[in-house]
């Protein structure tokens, strides 16, 4: 789908990371945790690609003026690293967006039930709060948050209004426990096996060793994973990762933007 | 107000309007279903297709530079037998002409995969990327030779009947050389242009953006130079001409019509919005309404230079 | 902490630091001293230099494209004689090596023009202008045809003992081949690139923008081809090579040095921001230091690929 | 001198026209009448180029905080045609703007208290308002202003507010009398002959009549030129115009952006 949204509001949450809440048409309340849109975060040439973000979280609530009454709204967390994000923060209530969305492949939020745990890395959490509110009705949930230092660790507060026990890990010691996201979940497996299934956003290495870590406990374990794109519908081929059975004779290329952002950790080449 | 006619002819290939997919910007139509309505526009060109299966290059493929964007996908695609059992039952189901666009790294591939896709009913006509090197001659790129260029095209000419559109390189220093040399060898068209070889450096990294070290250049940054060089070549040949090359309004469209070409590609602004084509399309056809033009014919090479 | 060493020799011509200002887009330098110190960059090229006065094209001769410009200023200029009587006044009393852009339309009148400069004792060194037709040859290139440009440069090589700076055109197939062609007639040095030849089309009065027709596309836009050229140019020849194209920061530049540029030129990016050539070449010196590069020497050319 | 400007105000004051207003720095104040500015209207490569737009008012006031002073602050009146002007048409009250100026050669008020004429095509207007208040102290002004219709007469009341007597004309006759403004110019200096000098803005075609006219009256008569530009400064060559004398062999080519925007209409070329 492809919609021109309104900015409802755009704040500063933590210094270089703003929450972009926008006005949505209500088509897109079918958005799954895990899928993303393409921004087009101005009409000009530069930037000239859409830009990539995650989902943070979709709620229908009562619009401001009674007449279009309720009002389906998305939200993005996003971290300013360069231009284009430069140009989002800089937008103000009522500015608009050219949106293409909801895209790609989702968590899949099925199961029997069992404790689900949630690892992000950074500005990986973003995908994992709405994810979180829609794995809530049915089943246990615990979020390992990690990030360099306490700035990077994102929202942790609406994540515990949920009613969600966190676990927060920083490489600086400046919030939480010092060291790894990643050795933190692992001490968890070890004491509770019997955790039903994993699902990880953050920097590939971080989603590598997490995916290790699962197949050790044999865990399904899903990751939502980043790539450079320039289309998001699967026709440029430029967002590919190898997948499981990759040869350069017998290609096995996946689409992050259509084969994912999300994939069982089993699927994908991981060296 | 009778609707202008926006229909355009090209080898024989009956479009409805001028506005094709550039190759490798559109993957094989059924990804853009979602966004547009693939009736609505003139033709669609296939992914660059080969004998066999190509992986492609190592990522990353694509970076974005200044009004513009650096690919190097290496020409990854499945496969002239994927392509028939896989992508040709859905491309039957549009009532839009196919144009598969076909490299290969020989003469010999070039003509094989020519005589292949001349028993496919669905294929509509060919066009020829040249823009590829030659591994079998040191490399050197056919597209930038006219003597190689030539030959490939007269091999492709004779292995089928359907119609040959030839696309030219712009990494050339005489492009209408290469034009003349194209049509001599019996091309019915010829497109233009290509990718124009360029460069991203990350200076943090001193590596090269791309993992292939170099990337072909697209988007509206280059529309100067292909509008000349459609304009150089419109006028030298005898030929259709179709222009490519930043096209992402119906402005830029009509603007490569008075250049002289008689239809259209859009490559590049298929990205930044998926329906770009037909919008595109639409908007060339109220633009002949508001100024009274009749025909789309009418306005081909009416520059006055 | 020390300051790094920012310093650059091409051919003898010692510069403060590695940015110079392109020709033709820096007038005779007097036309910026209210806004930069003319003695905070490394060199000053001016204004393409003929025989005599040009009148240059008639007008529109500018127009903006995406990320880039065209130009077809046509080489106006006021001729040596008006040169040296009123602009090398000026340029002798600023405290930097001026580099003289020259050009012909024909052999003689490089050979001529080398011949008169050789004796200014203000001109540091010579940059030759090689894509210009050649009248007496049917309008040939000199800088798109590898005979042609070996011609001129060994000419201008025999006419001054200033150092030779030759200027290349980028429309060509085949860079490297051409910077061989200047590098065995005698050249000092290469700079790289020239504008891209492109064409802007006004679609309600169906006519081209620029008066002259076709102009040269320069700024962001031309940047990836601009430093891929400057790559492939550095690894074949052993001259040093002079960046040019699309230079707008610090970034861009040291990109350039990166690909194995000695030196850069700043262009159309003096016409956004008039003191761009200093900020960049302070920028430069400020990257170095936060990174700890004791010589901007050191990063010549140090591309992993 | 290069100046980062801050937007005090910027509104649309007839349908397609808008007046910006903005800080100066104080060095600024020394802007004469016809000088013009180049402004980037965004930190962009698209657009890439400045935009040039002369000087509508120039005037220092208090400045919103006391800590600061007396600020100088400059105005434009410009007219949406493009991409650049579009830009500005969307800046809001704090937005900061980059711009080159003061530039070029304004217009000579220097005279002997005679009677001044003013001719304004369009958004031609725009100069000629600081113009007319510079003029006001020693010398009676007139102003002639036309347009193709009523939207096009800008700013007319504030004319008429610094007491000048104005002669308003239009193509469709919506405002003022129907016909060409240089139509009634003539007929007012053919009843009043002794006029000293004659100030004009507007497009060429109109600036070429004045120009006729001024030369059969034998008035000194100064006109305001437009030109595409890059640079503004000298450099580019892009904005040249014919002088009087040239030829192809002896070319006699001015910059309007150093050498202009104003000529006296007898050192240019003009058919
Ligand atoms: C499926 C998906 C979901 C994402 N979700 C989020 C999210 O919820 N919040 C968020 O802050 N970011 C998210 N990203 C990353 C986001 O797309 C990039 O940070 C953004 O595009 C950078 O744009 P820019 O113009 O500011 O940076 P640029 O100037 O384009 O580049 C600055 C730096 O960012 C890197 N970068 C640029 N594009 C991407 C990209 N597509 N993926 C990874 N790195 C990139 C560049 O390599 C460069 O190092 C997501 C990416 C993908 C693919
Ligand atoms: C010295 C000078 C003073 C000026 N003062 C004013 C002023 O006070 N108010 C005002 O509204 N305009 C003024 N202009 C004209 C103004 O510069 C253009 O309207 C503006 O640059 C258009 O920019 P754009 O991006 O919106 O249009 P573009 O998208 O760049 O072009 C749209 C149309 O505007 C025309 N145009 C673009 N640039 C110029 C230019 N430099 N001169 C003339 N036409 C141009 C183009 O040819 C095109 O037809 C002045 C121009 C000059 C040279
Ligand atoms: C991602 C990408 C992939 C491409 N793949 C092909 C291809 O397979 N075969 C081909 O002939 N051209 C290919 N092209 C070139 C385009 O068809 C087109 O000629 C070029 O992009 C210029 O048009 P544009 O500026 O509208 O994009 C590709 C371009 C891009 C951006
Ligand atoms: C307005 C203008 C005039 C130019 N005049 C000359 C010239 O006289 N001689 C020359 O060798 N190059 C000339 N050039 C080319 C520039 O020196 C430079 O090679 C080119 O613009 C690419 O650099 P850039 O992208 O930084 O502008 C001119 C460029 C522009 C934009
Ligand atoms: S972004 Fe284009 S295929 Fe994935
Ligand atoms: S605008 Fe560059 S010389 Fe006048």
């Amino acid at each position: 789908m492809q919609f021109k949204a309104m900015v409802i509001s755009n704040t500063e949450i933590s210094p270089g990371y703003f929450r972009l809440r926008l006005t949505a048409p209500r088509d897109t309340a079918v958005s799954r945790p895990g899928q993303f849109l393409m921004v087009k975060v101005r009409d000009a040439t530069d930037p000239l690609l859409r830009r990539p973000f995650g989902i943070f979280d979709m709620a229908t609530i009562d619009s401001e003026n009674p007449e279009t009454g309720r009002q389906t709204c998305l939200e993005i967390l996003y971290k300013v690293v360069g231009k284009g994000t430069r140009v989002l923060a800089a937008l103000h209530h009522g500015d608009h967006l050219d949106i293409l969305g909801p895209l790609g492949k989702g968590f899949d939020t099925s199961g029997r039930g069992g404790e689900k745990i949630l690892v992000g890395g950074g500005v990986g959490l973003a995908p994992l709060y709405y994810l979180a509110r829609r794995l809530l009705g049915n089943s246990p949930v615990r979020l390992f948050a990690g990030g360099k230092n306490r700035e990077d660790i994102l929202c942790i507060t609406e994540f515990e209004r949920l009613g969600i026990e966190t676990y927060v890990s920083t490489d600086d010691g400046t919030l939480g426990e010092q060291g790894m996201v990643t050795a933190v979940m692992e001490r968890y497996l070890s004491d509770n096996p019997s955790v039903e299934t994993i699902y990880a956003c953050g920097p590939f290495p971080m989603l590598k060793a997490v995916s290790r870590i699962a197949e050790r406990y044999g865990i399904p374990c899903q990751v939502s994973l980043e790539a450079y794109m320039a289309c998001g519908v699967g026709a440029c081929l430029g967002c590919v990762i190898k997948g499981r059975n990759h040869t350069e004779e017998i290609p096995d290329y996946r689409c992050v933007c259509k084969d994912g952002p999300v994939f069982d950790s089993l699927e994908l080449f991981w060296d | 107000m009778t609707r202008p006619d926006m229909s355009v002819e090209i080898a024989g290939i009956k479009m409805r309007n001028p506005v094709m997919t550039a190759s490798g910007t559109f993957g094989y139509g059924s990804e853009f279903v979602d966004y547009m309505d693939l009736e609505s526009i003139g033709a669609i060109i296939t992914k660059g297709l080969s004998l066999r299966p190509k992986a492609g290059n190592r990522t990353p493929r694509i970076v974005e530079t200044p009004g513009g964007m650096l690919n190097a996908i290496g020409l990854q695609n499945v496969g002239i037998e994927a392509f028939i059992r896989e992508k040709i039952p859905f491309l039957r189901t549009v009532n839009t002409p196919v144009i598969v666009n076909l490299y290969g790294n020989s003469l010999e591939e070039y003509g094989e995969l020519a005589q292949r896709l001349d028993k496919i009913a669905e294929v509509a006509g060919l066009e020829v990327n040249i823009s590829c090197p030659n591994v079998r001659q040191g490399g050197i790129v056919f597209g930038t030779d006219p003597k190689a260029a030539y030959e490939v095209v007269k091999l492709v000419r004779e292995a089928t009947i359907k119609p040959v559109i030839v696309k030219l390189s712009p990494n050339v220093t005489d492009i209408v050389e290469m034009a003349h040399a194209c049509e001599e060898a019996g091309a019915d068209a010829l497109s233009l242009i290509n990718t124009l070889t360029g460069m991203a450096i990350d200076l943090q990294k001193r590596r090269p953006v791309l993992a292939n070290l170099t990337g072909g250049l697209s988007g509206p940054a280059i529309k100067p130079i292909a509008l000349r060089m459609v304009w150089q070549v419109a006028k030298a040949v005898n030929l259709p001409v179709i222009g490519i090359g930043g096209i992402t309004s119906a402005t830029d469209a009509l603007e490569f019509i008075v250049a002289g070409a008689t239809a259209v590609e859009v490559g590049t602004a298929s990205f930044l919005d998926p329906s770009a084509t037909q919008t595109i399309a639409h908007d060339m056809e109220r633009y002949l309404a508001e100024n009274g033009i009749v025909s789309i014919r009418e306005m081909i090479g009416t520059l006055e230079d």
